[in-house]
This record gives structure tokens, C-alpha cells and sequence, in this order.
């Protein structure tokens, strides 16, 4: 089965990565977050840098949120960003 | 009643109020977020997730109506780049009571600045640029409404 | 800036919140307090005490400065006959924090119930009128503040 | 030594007496705000019947609090009034 989500980053992460969105093909074998951000270390540097240290990220599923350890599922989005600062 | 408005517009805190206090009750609390002045500051950039924003704001109203007897929750939220004296957040609330009014107004702020999907980034006098960072007295603010 | 009123007329929020956070620190918190309607209440009428009333908010307002880092204050409160829905006090507070502006608002509001020389009398639709009693939940609101 | 005070009534305490203020004079024995509440109760029953319960009252020796206890020294009006209710 061919699943794709579409990956959309904030604030610093937006920054750093270059990028607000974009969308990738996951395998039979990503079940968590965590699996995405392995996917994503592995292709170059920016993306290991920024990804690198998963507690100073947040992460929300189809805009909930989630952490490191949440299930995709049937997820459409799932957006990386730091740690909130509105109000 | 509960309204949430989040995009570019500045608001009016007297005719907010008002409708609020038109929902019944007799007792109104409120709180205004702006651009502090804090001596070499320019503007402050207001990014948010769009698609999750609205309903963020939806369910922290919620949450407040089902802790407090309220009569109506308002909650407005700006974006994009605001100066120095410029309002960011709005926060009104309306019940019977001072004490649930004012409690479920500071406990909506604090999940604001926790929950709802918003980042600043200041831009000084001199061009130097800033995400700034959460802070834990904001998170621990957040943690005590949850005894 | 310690603003203090007492009198019969009406006040602006938007423009007396606007007055205060002009005071700069960009946190103002507000509160007010309405004649509230409850079934068959028809008019409140707020008598006080004039030569200790403004002394007694005066006092509030620099304990609450003492006691939280505030730019300014402002308090108003209405004397005379009021009608339901009408305005009848107002407390706003401007702070660098939402914390310190939220619980000064507080404090002034559970002072002002419980030291401030006013007194309500309420007039029914039948025409029955008397005379509010004070409330031990007011008091206990105020204690809290002591410790 | 001839002293005078002005007193003054609010809310129900000014209803049920009848008026809202009057000047009364002081002998040497009156040290108190109690030793007022006594000269005004001898008076009659109105007075008497408002001023009985000291507990519902509040008193204020110019314009400052006080209790039944307090001195009246030099003070010029002492204020009895019910608990407040403003806010």
C-alpha cells in the first residue's frame, strides 16, 4: 500500500528547512512520528540539524497534537514546529 | 456565546466588552495582549497554522465554558506584523460571578500561550531577528489549572 | 498613574483600557461590574460614604501597586440609581505581565466589595425594596489576598 | 473639657434612625467608640433596637476603620454604616 502525507513546518522549523510544506510517500514500515522524523534525518544535513532534538519540536496530526511516539494512522498532515509563544 | 476570530484586524476592546455583556450576567473580565515596548524593539511577526488555529481557539472556549459558568467567551487573536503599543490578543469573558469571569479569563490566556498554534518572531531597532522561546512560567501557569 | 473616580456618570471601557495601557507594559487586565438582572429586579441604587470613599479607593489602588508591578490603575465606580444591565464599577490594571495584571484586577475587585464605603439597595418590580446584605464568600475572597 | 462629634449614618442604620447625621457632645468619661454606642442606645428604642447588634455594623473614626474598641481621641465624625456591599 502506497500512503502520503503532507508535511507542513512552522516558525523556525519553516525557516530552517527552506520550506512551509511538502508532501511524502510512506512505506508499509512508518507507523509513528518518530518513523517520519528517521525518514526525514536521512536525507541531508538541514533536516538532521533541525530534527535532531525532538524535544524542542512539537507535532500535531491532522491538528491535533501528538508526539514522537503517535500512531499516522490515516493522518493527512502532520505539522513540526517549535514549542507555542501566541497570546 | 463564543466567538473566535483570529487574522490581520485589530479589535475594538469597548464594543467587544459590550457584546459580551449583552449575553447576561453582570460580571466582565478581560485581557489585552500587546507589542510590549521593551527599549530597542521594531515589530513583532505573528505566524500561525491556519488550518488548526480556529479550532485550537474553539476548543480552549469550550474548555473554559465547561470549567466556569459562562454566559459568553470571546477570543481574538492577530497575525502578521504588528508594532511596538499594537494589540495581539484579546480575551473576554462574561458570567455571574467575578471569580469565574476573571479565573476563566487568565486560565484561557494561559493556554494561549501553551496550547493555541501561534509563534512570534521580533525584529529589533538595530534588524537583528528573534524566534522568541516558550517559557516555562507559561507552562507552569498552564499546569495549575489542571489540578 | 493611579486614576480613581466616584460619581453617577457612566464610563467608557475602551477608552479608560486605552488610558491605561498607554501607561505602557502591554498586559492590561480589566473587570466589570454590571447591575445584573435576576428575574424581577427592577433598579440598584449605590449610596456611599463621599468623604471616605475616595481615600478608601485611593488606598486600594496603592495597596495593589505595592503589591505587583504595575504601570497604572484605574478604578470607577458609580453612585446613584441604576438600572439593570447598567455599568456600575470598573477596575482596569496595566502590567509587563498578564499574571500580575489578572491578580491585581482581582485583588481591587475583592477589596472594593469588602472595604470600599458603598452600599446597594435593591428595588424589585413589585416595589419592594432592600437593602444588599454583604456576602461571606466576598469576605473570604478578600482574606486569601493576606497570606 | 466640653468635646463634640460629628455622627454620621449610612444605608440601613441612617433608614432606621431617621436621619444621617447629628453633632453630640462628649464628656470625659466617653473613651470609646463603644462608649458612643452606649450614649445613643440610653436614647430610646429606635437607637437602641439599630445599635444593639454591634456585630452587623461597621464603624469609621474620620474615615478610617475602627472597631468598638477604638479610641476617639480627637476624631470629629465617627461613621456607623452596615457591612459594605460596593463592587
Amino acid at each position: 500500500m502506497n500512503r502520503s502525507i503532507n508535511l507542513v513546518y512552522f516558525a523556525w522549523v519553516r525557516e530552517r528547512l527552506g520550506r512551509d510544506e511538502e508532501t511524502i510517500r510512506l512505506g508499509e514500515e512508518v507507523g509513528t512520528i518518530g518513523d517520519v522524523l528517521d525518514i526525514l534525518k536521512a536525507r541531508g544535513t538541514a533536516y538532521a540539524e533541525v530534527l535532531s532534538d525532538s524535544e524542542k519540536l512539537r507535532f500535531a496530526l491532522d491538528q491535533d497534537y501528538g508526539t514522537a511516539a503517535s500512531t499516522i494512522g490515516s493522518a493527512r498532515e502532520l505539522a513540526i514546529f517549535p514549542p507555542v509563544t501566541g497570546g | 456565546m463564543i466567538k473566535v476570530e483570529v487574522g490581520p484586524a485589530d479589535f475594538d476592546i469597548g464594543s467587544e466588552t459590550l457584546d459580551v455583556s449583552r449575553q447576561g450576567g453582570g460580571a466582565i473580565a478581560s485581557f489585552v495582549g500587546q507589542v510590549r515596548d521593551d527599549g530597542n524593539l521594531k515589530t513583532l511577526e505573528l505566524e500561525h497554522y491556519p488550518a488548526m488555529t480556529q479550532k485550537a481557539l474553539q476548543e480552549i472556549a469550550e474548555t473554559a465554558r465547561s470549567g466556569w459558568p459562562l454566559h459568553a467567551v470571546t477570543i481574538i487573536h492577530r497575525v502578521g506584523k504588528l508594532s511596538v503599543g499594537e494589540n495581539i490578543v484579546l480575551v473576554v469573558t462574561g458570567s455571574d460571578h467575578r471569580e469565574a469571569a476573571i479565573e476563566s479569563c487568565s486560565f484561557i490566556m494561559d493556554r494561549l500561550k501553551t496550547v493555541a498554534p501561534f509563534w512570534k518572531k521580533e525584529t529589533r531597532a538595530d534588524g537583528a531577528t528573534k524566534w522568541i522561546e516558550a517559557r516555562d512560567s507559561d507552562r507552569a501557569a498552564a499546569e495549575k489549572w489542571k489540578k
